[in-house]
């Protein structure tokens, strides 16, 4: 089954600096993969490669079919990527913010119903403006605007920050759902514990390239184990994961 | 670490000290040849503008400045040129030799945009009285430096490198179109309000005041060549002093796996 | 394209609306100057009269730079970029949307600000097509004009003082043309004055068509 | 030799501002060039 995310040495440069300095990386429909490494890994800048946003000018890279070195703004319509800093306009509502992100990418109005009903933001909440909520309600309606879109391709920057214990819940399960439905997901997370129970596989990223891979156990074991089971611990950085985990 | 020289056909001139090894500058033995050129048409352009030419019937001595002045004014609209070919260049061909070459255009444009403008007023001074005619040539060369001064200043502020080229090359392709309107309209605005000064400016000239012009001409096109030699180079070892090329990049962002620095402090929750 | 321009011209038009910065702010800030300009030259009732098409549209001028950079900063962060080009609006369909916001701005501005010099300078409104053709022609000039040279300044840290310093130039013929237009147009001679509406609406056409072409590769740009 | 002090203004003037400038940009190209590595320099 060809891969959704097909990287093979791919160079990507944010300006002059190589973020990505030649990473190898795949990944299949429906998997959940989980990018780990410590901070300017590169980890953001694989989301944004894989969503065409940065320029990959060696290597193989190709998303959904798009060769991102020829036509990068291909691959745009079918992803989505919730960043850092969301795309909110503070003056305006949480419904005003979906409603135009929802149709700037031609979603259906009952999609955008849905989206606001599934994050729970359908409420009273729905006429409030963006600059009045707090972190994490503003992470739902960045979610919502996402659930809009209908991606087939989930592009996730550490997703459950901000989030209140009830509100990753809930990202797991649209995480799952969308799955199931066929969605691929790729997400970097400092939130281990709910991070390595969704992840299929986890890549170790380390200075713009692909450290380590190793597949981590979805099941019902508690993360710690499942990593601790694992063994073959390659490389040292491995070594200090489990340590730490 | 000996440098090994890439085997060079020496030019005719004997160049020893060069030889030896590459003479860390911007010169080249072409630009010397042009620097001598230039050096040679200014001593010229001295002689006959100040000491051959007559003193003109009407404007006296203060024509002189005209062989300065007019020069001037049309390398400053070469330098523009320059600059917005280069950036329509660039944004179709993303080659860094474009980009450089805008800079230098807009740089040096600016450069003989100040000169036009100096000896303009000064030649407005002794013959109408005052400094600023609000002449419609100056004037829009007044507003043609705004723009020269606001093109450099997004260059030197945009420091992501490719933004910046993108930007500053934008900005270049508008400003041929944006100097044709701002004269056009400035132009057709001092028509209103009297007959164009024009006929004064350029007093009917022959002789060896015709001499001193084109003398003028030659003179400020082999100082305008020089500079944008001299400015393309510099831009160009601009890229490649601030930018790496990608493999030392490359070399270095990959070192810095092999030695990890702080181990990672996952803090879970 | 023009659905987009519908949509972020609505959107644009809406955080105005629920901001009303332009309304409470910029609005104000304009009559003010006309104030301040009186202040400047005495109000003795012939310069004034004489100056008002050039007062009217260099109060114009300022107000629309506080409009553009305004409108500017809501595309300017790293996020809004981001999503933008993740979104499928079609960029030249942002640019004009964008446009037409700033341009509804500038009429109402440029409305009030009519209101403002009859009643201070005593300018009796004469050639009122003419005035009108003038105003939209340099409205959507001014909107188109900014628009762009926002995009070209977005993310920087000195953006508000280097937007005027890459605006004004370029606006120098809209300036020149408005003013000549008016001044026609008041003086009861509004034949001379439709030349300069002319050169007015070839400068808005000339730059909505470069702004449209060049959104897309400034928001790629960086 | 009338306005001679327009004249010499303006002559000096220019002479000044385009020596200046030359003389900033060989330093600043000497500077830069030491900085390269002689491949990058396709031309001297």
């Amino acid at each position: 089954m060809e891969p959704i995310v097909h990287f093979r040495a791919a160079v990507a440069l944010l300006g002059r600096f190589p973020a990505l300095a030649g990473i190898d990386l795949d990944v299949m429909r429906g998997e959940i993969v989980l990018l780990r490494g410590p901070n300017g890994a590169g980890k953001t800048t694989v989301l944004r490669a894989c969503a065409g946003l940065v320029p990959v000018v060696r290597g193989e890279a190709t998303v959904l079919g798009h060769d991102l070195r020829r036509n990068a703004a291909g691959v745009r319509r079918r992803v989505a990527l919730l960043g850092h800093a969301s795309a909110l306009y503070d003056e305006l509502t949480v419904a005003d913010n979906v409603t135009f992100w929802g149709r700037a990418c031609r979603a259906r109005p009952d999609d955008i119903a849905a989206a606001l009903q599934l994050v729970g933001l359908d409420g009273r909440l729905r006429d409030v403006r963006v600059g009045r909520l707090s972190a994490g309600q503003r992470r739902r309606a960045a979610l919502a605007c996402l659930l809009a879109r209908r991606p087939e391709l989930w592009l996730l920057d550490e997703p459950h920050a901000d989030l209140d214990h009830e509100a990753r819940d809930l990202l797991d399960r649209l995480i799952r759902q969308a799955v199931d439905q066929g969605a691929t997901v790729i997400m970097s997370s400092h939130d281990l514990d709910r991070a390595l129970a969704l992840a299929h596989r986890i890549v170790t990223l380390d200075a713009g390239m692909t450290a380590d891979q190793r597949a981590a156990g979805a099941g019902p074991g508690t993360p710690a184990e499942a990593l601790r089971g694992d063994g073959e611990a390659t490389s040292e950085t491995t070594a200090e994961v489990s340590h730490v985990a | 670490m000996t440098t090994t020289l890439p085997p060079r056909p020496a030019p005719g001139a004997a160049r020893d000290e060069a030889d030896a090894a590459r003479p860390a500058t911007t010169a080249s033995p072409a630009t010397r040849v042009l620097g001598a050129a230039a050096l040679v048409a200014t001593a010229l352009l001295v002689l006959y503008g100040l000491v051959i030419s007559p003193a003109d019937r009407e404007m006296a001595d203060s024509v002189r400045l005209m062989y300065i002045h007019v020069p001037a004014a049309t390398y400053l609209y070469v330098g523009c040129f320059f600059t917005t070919v280069a950036s329509a260049m660039w944004l179709r061909r993303r080659t860094p030799g474009w980009d450089a070459l805008a800079e230098a255009g807009a740089e040096i444009a600016l450069v003989f945009s100040i000169i036009t403008l100096g000896t303009g007023s000064l030649w407005g001074r002794p013959t109408w009285g005052t400094y600023w005619t609000w002449d419609a040539r100056l004037t829009s060369t007044a507003v043609l430096t705004a723009m020269l001064v606001g093109y450099l200043a997004l260059r030197r502020l945009e420091l992501d490198p490719a933004a910046r080229s993108t930007r500053a090359a934008v900005l270049g392709l508008l400003l041929v179109p944006n100097v044709i309107v701002v004269n056009r309209s400035v132009e057709w605005w001092r028509s209103l309000h009297q007959g164009s000064t024009l006929v004064k400016l350029d007093p009917s000239i022959e002789g060896t005041m015709l001499v001193a012009l084109m003398v003028g001409f030659v003179a400020f096109g082999l100082i305008f060549a020089w500079l944008m030699v001299h400015r393309f180079r510099i831009a160009w070892l601009d890229q490649k002093a601030d930018g790496l090329d990608l493999e030392a990049a490359l070399a270095a962002r990959r070192a810095e796996s092999r030695a990890p620095t702080a181990p990672e402090t996952e803090v879970t929750p | 394209m023009w659905r987009d321009a519908a949509l972020v011209a609505g959107r644009d038009l809406r955080i105005e609306a629920r901001s009303r910065v332009t309304v409470h702010q910029v609005a104000p800030f304009a009559l003010l100057v006309l104030v301040l300009f009186a202040f400047a030259l005495d109000p003795a009732r012939s310069i004034l009269e004489r100056a008002t098409p050039g007062l009217y549209w260099i109060t114009v001028l300022f107000s629309a730079l506080l409009a553009l950079s305004r409108s500017a900063a809501l595309d300017e962060t790293a996020g809004a970029r981001d999503a933008l080009r993740l979104s499928g609006l079609d960029p030249s369909g942002v640019f004009v949307g964008k446009s037409l916001a700033v341009a509804a701005e500038l009429v109402v501005l440029e409305v009030l600000l009519g209101v403002g010099v009859i009643v201070l300078y005593g300018a009796e409104p004469a050639g009122v097509g003419l005035l009108a053709a003038t105003c939209l022609a340099a409205t959507v000039a001014v909107a188109a004009t900014g628009t762009l040279y926002g995009a070209l300044v977005s993310g920087l840290r000195v953006r508000e003082t280097l937007l005027p310093l890459l605006l004004l130039p370029v606006l120098a013929p809209v300036l020149i043309g408005a003013t000549r237009a008016f001044e026609a147009a008041l003086g009861r001679a509004p034949a001379d004055g439709w030349p300069w509406c002319g050169l007015l609406a070839a400068f808005a056409v000339l730059y909505s068509v470069a702004g449209a072409l060049a959104y897309g590769t400034l928001l790629e740009g960086s | 030799m009338t306005h001679a002090g327009y004249v010499a203004a303006g002559w000096i003037g220019a002479g000044v501002l385009i020596g200046g400038y030359a003389v900033t940009l060989v330093r600043r190209g000497r500077r830069l060039a030491r900085q390269v590595p002689p491949g990058e320099r396709r031309w001297s």
